[in-house]
């Protein structure tokens, strides 16, 4: 398969607002289900090992006409749980049996009352993390949380959670979370191989695909991108940081693209990489996952950095490792984990000599004029004068 | 010599410039406005960038490189493109040489960029969307009191006790302004008073970018404007900022001369370049 | 969100206030209570004493006091910028500092006046805390605000992460995590700062004033349920729990700040008289509401008179539960002293999860006679805001009463505009009084 | 003859009604709102107080007769003559104000050549004006502004250039002249101006096919009846700033909610689009208002959206509606941001979108503004009522009635061709009540 092939593919399964492959495949065996999560994270693993399939929803994008979403949201509240509400009030969730929302800010924890409320049939949870790190404290307090988890979609799903079909899903995702690195290392090494739109794209389709599906799917882009020969443009290369929740359009990653930019590492979907490395497989598949999460998953606004002279070198680190020279700190408006991170990252680059933007957007932005501006006027500052 | 133009297509007006550049001496040939006024914005470019040609004597063919900013990136007959940030910055220190941050306000947005002594675009931040300050605003505005666009900034001037406009909406802000009318505002106060208003959030703009000092200049439509070039002055003052904020009569060629000079720049390094591989 | 304005805003520069408001002993005695923590706090460094700086929902005062620790509370300052319109320009002196414009406002007014040289609504500077005690209940904005915070005094912080009841209740598990933290992290942390060895005894001597003083400030906040209600459960309430709600829970001070204030209540309960308003005495109570939402702070006083000007009166509030939901029956309890404290942090207003809150108000509508609920939606916090235009549909559907819905922001005063305010209240008021009239005819052909 | 008014003061129109005892109409009366609230509502009153005078003319007039069956005929043709009398005298009063205006630095050593071009303008507007008022004769607005604006702005631009005075010059004359026009209070004598429309038309041999003794008589008849202003009830976005005291001022929300039941018994909610805001209320069968919502502080999506894009076309406001409903498909937008409106639009055209496409996605765009603010007041019940100055757009009404049977299923919608005076109705109403309520007194 080409490139484009496969990007068609996730193409299609993107602008699908009816989620119909995850209705097939709930319809190809009677009894199966479909559990749903908003991003950043959540544990997968024990979705799958459910026996369902997980299902990341990210929005209504631009595509979506929001009416009935509105309704339940003041001007000043981003856009994500209104189109995710739109999504449901129509009808396109009717399938789902059960709906995780993280901790990741007010907005989605208020959101796992009002589906409660609004979508009684539905198994709406929150799903709560520990922001203490200590093995025999948040971590206890994350392997009861994950334990009460396993139950619930256990008794969702008919047939409880056993040890054994949790360490096979913690496997499946492991070999998925590497493809992903991989594909990000790749990008990262030849990004005019890779396009953000299409890595963007590719990402997207491990949201609603079954994971083995999707790893599958990511070996192949692998395969054919490396052996694509595409132009290697002039482009400034930039980390994008600040979109782990509410998506941009996919214009907008265009439109950074065409403006000179090639994105080398960004924070979109930080749920397909959230453990940066293997989970183990030997001992309870649970106490791993809880300590994965506490020593060895990604870090993000949402998560408390208790020691301050770490803060922020997250996002040094990437600049580095992927040899950016700069960073866009791209938000969706009003939201508070991003724009409240915001200024101490910046502060961060600022002591570590990287230059930096920032812009806000919504996932239906239309008007990509500035945008092109701000990224076009970067990527020319940091050109015509790095040689000079 | 090189011969190059400069296409800055607005949303209020196009500004076209020539200039001869030789070594490190520019000489500037032809200086054209062309308002907008609902026409279409590419058609407007290509012929006010024929006319130009005309005023100078010289052909489509004796342009070594045209370079649009602004919204001219789909112009069939440029060279390159350049974001307005970065011409901006360029024509500011073309036009002021001791300038270290420029203001460009236009038809719709704000920005201001700080630059080094060689245009280099070093941060910068532009009016979010919301946008009463904005030149189509004040426009509006004037219209409807009746002041033409070039009486507004002598107006301005003679006010005597501002009332500045508290949306943040310039449609709630016309009514601000149709209440003021009603409350027997002058027109001079109404004008100072959305001067201020847009200086406050200019002054803020300039700000965030911080680290400024020595001179500002405007540029874009409304340096054109000496009432908001006065109200921006105070309103430094009143902050206690350190800076001189200035304009130069053709700050609105700004863009366009910026887009100009890189082009120069970006020719001579591309035959360089060609020599290069030729030798 | 959170907490309270406290009695010290009560005379609020001259200006603003023509007319100086009713002075009643209770009054006075919060008056002298904050202006002496606020004494403290200027003194502390030159008095050898350590500073913590801690927020107000899920507070832990009484394990501070066993420290000896002052009690600096950001939000009050916040909100004290607020009702002496100061808040503003540190707002918008954060955000050229680089703050978004979309962010809480309460975060900003403290960064703007820490970036301002720290000087404090009394005109006196507030000194850097030793520790950042970040007890975090209700909303995810405190974490980043107190990161910010760190940033800048480079001190100690102490986190205690309070899980939230998604599910609509606290379970073992969230307990035994929050006596852990407390136990393993926090206490240890405080004695290192401060040298003082923690002393259970003394916590249980604390809580078990703190439990006097609740009694007395539930008893008040219920004595609403009379008609004519004596007070005001938003506006008043706000004055209400400002001592439980800081640095005065589990102090004497407190205990004796609400036998007075019950005391004072109680007489006007026997003469039949309405609240207590700057506007003078509310003497025709013509609509009973509850209103669910802070208040704005930057035109604390000209909002309170659009309802007074309406005969509007306040019955229930979830404001005032944002320290403490002390009505559903929750005390500080002396025998499980860190239990309690955990028990405490989880069952705070925003804590809890939306189908609760709902059910709260509709309790309030139900059990205070009220005509009808009242939205006032903060731009600044999403924490309460978002979802409440579903909890106003809800409480409509479940109570037949009507709701109302108006946006404004605690201590930005750009966000408040008083034609908007004031033209949405009038038509509700308007819309109340001419369905009741329509069902007083109803029910005149009817029964009565 | 008691009469009792209603005046809504809107953001972009102020609106009047006037009501008889027996909660009739008798007349509307709309002018466009101005710096001058009192003005504003004194004209839209005057205007009300002319139509009046045509309803009591039909009365008259049916008495007649012989005249049914050209009633309609006749009353029309009054009625332009009329307008086009006051329109000519309008004119006059512009004319005289742009010439004292064009005084100053500006025109220092122009003077004469301004006055000679302003009044080669006027000559010739004065002389396409019967040609306005023709019968059949489509105008782009009601409003005199809009209509020697356009004309003016027409005219002007030639003769500017060949005098070498510039466009600039002559519109900066109109712009300050149409103001203070504007704000002149109604001049008084209206029945005179009923007399000479009267006479125009006699003089121009119109057949009224009956004696013109008897139509003279008839209409001095009519115009000799005293309407009694007996109680006013101002509403609407500038109520506060009315000269009212407390009693004569009703929120519009409960004007609307009341006037909508007026005009449809049946309704049970109504949406209101105008000019800055957007209202959704819920009402019961008696006409209270159970619920509202309306739009928060931002002005996107109303009609003054669509005021800046006709401004920006340089077309009517009537012509948006026609040119939308020529689309064959809907552009998609986002952006109802009513500043950026004039972006949006050149953006769209510049990705090469068609003009009649983007005006549907611009319709569209509104509409779903508005289904959210339904949705937020809980939904549309059986009947719907559309009113406000938007409801007067037939694109704006095929989305909205597109959208209501989606989400809603069959809905009664009506639309009342006077639905932009719904306000005015219902204040006008609360003013009737008042006075049965036992209320007394005029105004202040
Ligand atoms: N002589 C003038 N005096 C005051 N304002 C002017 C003058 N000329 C132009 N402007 C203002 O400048 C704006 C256009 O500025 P410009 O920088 O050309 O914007 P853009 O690049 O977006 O088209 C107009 O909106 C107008 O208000
Ligand atoms: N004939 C028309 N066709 C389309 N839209 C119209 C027409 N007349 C008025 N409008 C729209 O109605 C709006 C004014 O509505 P109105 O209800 O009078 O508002 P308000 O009460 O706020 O003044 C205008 O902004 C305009 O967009
Ligand atoms: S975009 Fe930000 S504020 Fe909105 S739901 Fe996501 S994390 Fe929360
Ligand atoms: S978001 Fe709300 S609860 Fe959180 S700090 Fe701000 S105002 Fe308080
Ligand atoms: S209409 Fe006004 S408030 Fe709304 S987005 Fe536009 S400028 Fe902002």
């Amino acid at each position: 398969m080409s490139t484009s092939d496969i990007v068609a593919r996730c193409t299609g399964l993107f602008e699908d607002l009816n989620f119909v492959y995850a209705r097939e495949w709930k319809a190809a065996r009677p009894g199966r289900k479909v559990v749903g999560y908003m991003p950043f994270y959540v544990p997968r693993e024990l979705i799958h090992a459910a026996g369902a399939l997980p299902m990341g929803v990210l929005g209504g994008g631009d595509q979506l006409e929001v009416i009935h979403g509105d309704a339940y949201y003041q001007s000043y509240i981003c856009r994500i749980p209104r189109s995710t509400v739109e999504l449901g009030v129509t009808g396109r969730l009717d399938f789902v049996d059960g709906m995780l929302f993280p901790s990741i800010c007010d907005v989605i924890r208020n959101l796992s009352g009002m589906w409660k409320i609004m979508f009684p049939k539905t198994m709406a949870r929150y799903v709560d993390v520990p922001q203490n790190f200590r093995d025999d404290v948040g971590g206890e307090f994350y392997v009861n949380e994950l334990n009460e988890l396993r139950k619930d979609l256990g008794e969702l799903c008919g047939r409880p959670v056993d040890d054994e079909s949790l360490r096979h899903s913690i496997a499946l995702y492991n070999e998925n979370r590497r493809l992903v690195r991989e594909v990000y290392a790749f990008r990262a090494a030849a990004p005019w191989k890779a396009p953000s739109s299409e890595v963007y794209l590719l990402m997207r389709a491990g949201m609603v695909l079954a994971v083995e599906e999707h790893s599958r799917m990511l070996g192949e882009y692998l395969e054919a991108a490396l052996a694509e020969n595409r132009p290697r443009r002039d482009n400034t290369r930039i980390v994008i940081t600040g979109a782990f929740c509410e998506q941009p359009p996919l214009s907008l990653i265009k439109s950074v693209e065409l403006a000179g930019c090639y994105i080398v590492d960004d924070d979109f979907m930080l749920v397909n990489r959230w453990e940066k490395a293997n989970v183990p497989l030997e001992g309870d598949p649970i106490r791993n996952l809880a300590c994965t999460y506490l020593h060895g998953s990604m870090s993000t606004s949402a998560k408390y950095e208790p020691d301050l002279s770490k803060k922020g070198l997250y996002l040094v680190d990437s600049v580095r490792r992927n040899r950016a020279e700069g960073v866009i700190f791209m938000a969706p408006s009003f939201c508070d984990p991003a724009l409240l991170e915001r200024p101490m990252l910046q502060n961060v680059l600022a002591a570590h000599g990287v230059p930096f933007i920032a812009f806000k957007y919504a996932e239906n932005s239309g008007q990509m004029a500035p945008i092109r501006e701000q990224a076009g006027t970067f990527a020319d500052s940091i050109k015509l004068w790095s040689e000079a | 010599m090189t011969i190059t133009a400069g296409v800055d297509v607005g949303t209020g007006s196009i500004k076209t410039v020539l200039f001869e550049v030789e070594g490190g001496r520019t000489h500037w040939l032809v200086r054209r406005t062309d308002r907008v006024r609902q026409r279409d914005p590419l058609k407007l470019a290509a012929q006010a960038y024929d006319q130009a040609l005309e005023e100078a004597g010289l052909r489509r063919g004796d342009v070594h490189y045209v370079a649009t900013t602004g919204e001219g990136e789909s112009l069939d007959f440029h060279t390159g493109h350049f974001y307005s940030m970065t011409t901006h910055a360029r024509g500011a220190i073309y036009l002021e040489p001791s300038a270290r941050a420029v203001l460009d306000v236009g038809a719709l947005h704000g920005r201001a960029i700080r630059v080094d002594a060689r245009g280099k675009v070093l941060t910068y931040k532009m009016t979010s969307q919301c946008a009463s300050g904005s030149g189509q605003f004040l426009e509006n505005i004037a219209r409807y009191l009746g002041v033409g666009q070039d009486e507004i900034g002598k107006l301005s001037r003679q006010a005597d006790n501002p009332e500045k406009v508290s949306g943040i909406c310039a449609v709630l802000a016309e009514t601000d302004v149709i209440n003021m009318v009603s409350r027997n505002i002058s027109a001079p106060n109404i004008l100072k008073g959305i001067h201020l208003s847009m200086s406050d959030r200019l002054a803020k703009l300039l700000k965030t970018i911080g680290g400024i000092d020595g001179t500002v200049l405007m540029t874009g439509g409304l340096a054109l404007d000496d009432g908001l070039l006065a109200a921006m002055q105070e309103t430094m003052q009143r902050e206690k900022v350190a800076v001189q904020v200035t304009a130069h009569r053709d700050s609105i060629y700004a863009g366009a001369i910026g887009a100009a000079l890189w082009g120069a720049f970006r020719h001579e390094k591309l035959a360089r370049l060609d020599a290069l591989a030729a030798a | 969100m959170t907490a309270t304005a406290t009695a010290a805003a009560r005379p609020a520069p001259k200006t603003a206030a023509p007319r100086e408001a009713i002075k009643e002993p209770s009054m006075v005695k919060q008056k002298e209570m904050i202006a002496g923590n606020y004494e403290k706090l200027a003194t502390a460094k030159a008095m050898g004493r350590k500073v913590a700086s801690t927020f107000v929902p899920g507070n832990l005062n009484e394990l501070i006091m066993c420290f000896d620790l002052v009690n600096n509370l950001p939000e009050i300052n916040a909100i004290q910028n607020g009702l002496r319109k100061k808040s503003g320009q540190l707002i918008v002196e954060a955000e050229k500092r680089g703050q978004s414009e979309d962010v809480c406002t309460y975060v900003k007014s403290d960064l703007g006046m820490l970036a301002k040289g720290n000087i404090g609504p009394d005109g006196r500077p507030i000194p850097s805390p030793d520790v950042l005690l970040l007890s975090y209940t209700g909303c995810f904005t405190f974490m980043k605000w107190f990161e910010l915070l760190r940033e800048q005094y480079k001190c100690e912080t102490v986190m205690l992460h309070v899980p939230y009841e998604g599910e609509g209740k606290v379970t073992e598990n969230m307990r035994a995590y929050i006596v852990k933290q407390l136990r393993e992290d926090v206490i240890p942390t405080l004695e290192r700062v401060s040298g003082v060895k923690f002393d259970i005894d003394r916590l249980r001597e604390y809580l078990r004033e703190s439990a006097r003083a609740e009694e007395d400030l539930v008893w008040t906040l219920e004595s609403a349920k009379h008609k004519p209600s004596p007070i005001d459960a938003y506006f008043g309430g706000v004055y209400y729990i400002g001592p439980i709600f800081t640095a005065f829970r589990g102090t004497p001070d407190a205990t004796e700040y609400y036998r007075l204030l019950r005391q004072e209540v109680q007489q006007r309960l026997d003469a039949g008289q309405g609240p207590v308003t700057p506007e003078g005495e509310l003497s025709k109570e013509k609509y009973r509401l509850v209103v669910e939402g802070p208040p704005n702070y930057t035109s604390f006083r000209d909002f309170w008179k659009m309802f007074y000007d309406e005969g509007a009166v306040v019955v229930a509030s979830t404001y005032t539960k944002v320290g403490g939901t002390y009505d559903l029956g929750f005390r500080h309890d002396p025998d499980h002293p860190l239990e309690s404290l955990a028990e405490y942090c989880l069952g705070c207003y925003t804590n809890r999860n939306l189908p609760g809150r709902i059910d709260m108000i509709e309790k309030y509508l139900n059990e205070y006679e009220a005509d009808g609920l009242l939205v006032n939606s903060i731009k600044s916090c999403n924490s309460f805001s978002a979802g409440q235009l579903l909890m106003l549909r809800e409480i409509e559907r479940r109570t037949g009463k009507p709701a109302a819905f108006i946006e404004t922001d605690l201590v930005d005063p750009r966000y408040f505009s008083p034609a908007n305010v004031k033209n949405r209240l009038e038509s509700y008021f308007q819309m109340v009084e001419q369905k009741r009239r329509g069902a007083g005819v109803a029910a005149a052909a009817a029964v009565h | 003859m008691h009469t009792f008014i209603g005046i809504d003061l809107g953001s972009t129109t102020t609106k009047a009604v006037l009501m008889d005892e027996n909660m009739e109409v008798l007349g509307r009366g709309i002018t466009n709102s101005r710096s001058n609230y009192d003005t504003a509502s004194r004209v839209a009153k005057h205007e009300a107080l002319i139509n009046a005078r045509f309803t009591l003319f039909r009365r008259a007039f049916a008495e007649l007769p012989g005249v049914a069956d050209r009633l309609d005929a006749l009353l029309a043709d009054l009625e332009r003559s009329f307008r086009l009398e006051q329109f000519l005298e309008e004119l006059g009063e512009l004319e005289r104000t742009c010439i004292e205006n064009a005084r100053g630095d500006r025109f220092a050593g122009k003077e004469r050549a301004t006055r000679e071009a302003l009044e080669a303008v006027f000559a010739t507007l004065r002389q396409e004006a019967p040609a306005l008022f023709a019968p059949g004769a489509k105008r782009k607005s009601d409003f005199f502004r809009d209509i020697a604006g356009s004309r003016f702005m027409a005219v002007a631009e030639p003769i500017g250039k060949t005098s070498g005075l510039g466009y600039d010059l002559l519109l900066n004359v109109y712009d300050k002249s149409i103001i203070e026009v504007e704000n002149r209070p109604p001049s008084g004598d209206m029945n005179g101006r009923f007399l000479r429309a009267l006479r125009r038309l006699l003089d121009g041999g119109a057949d009224l096919g009956v004696a013109q003794g008897d139509v003279m008589r008839t209409v001095q008849g009519a115009l000799d009846v005293a309407l009694e202003e007996t109680y006013v009830v101002g509403t609407g976005y500038g109520r506060v700033t009315l000269p009212f005291s407390k009693e004569h001022i009703r929120s519009e929300i409960l004007c609307h909610g009341l006037g909508a039941h007026i005009m449809y018994p049946g309704t049970r909610t109504v949406l209101d689009i105008g000019g800055q805001d957007t209202k959704a209320i819920q009402v019961d069968p008696n006409g209270i208002v159970e619920n509202f919502q309306m739009n928060d502080r931002c002005a996107a999506g109303c009609g003054r959206y669509l005021g800046y894009i006709a401004d920006e076309m340089n077309i009517g406001l009537h012509e948006l509606g026609p040119m939308a409903m020529q689309a064959t498909r809907s552009v998609r937008i986002n952006s109802t941001c009513t500043v950026f409106a004039g972006a949006e639009l050149r953006d769209r055209l510049a990705l090469g979108e068609k003009r009649e496409d983007i005006m549907a996605g611009l319709h569209r765009a509104i509409i779903l503004r508005a289904m959210s603010i339904l949705s937020r007041s809980g939904g549309v019940r059986d009947q719907f009522t559309f009113t406000g100055g938007v409801a007067k757009n037939e694109a704006a009404v095929r989305e909205l009635a597109k959208l209501v049977k989606e989400n809603y299923g069959d809905r009664t919608i009506n639309i009342n061709p006077d639905s932009i005076y719904t306000g005015a109705l219902g204040a006008a109403a609360f003013s009737r009540r008042s006075v049965e309520n036992g209320a007394t007194g005029g105004v202040s």
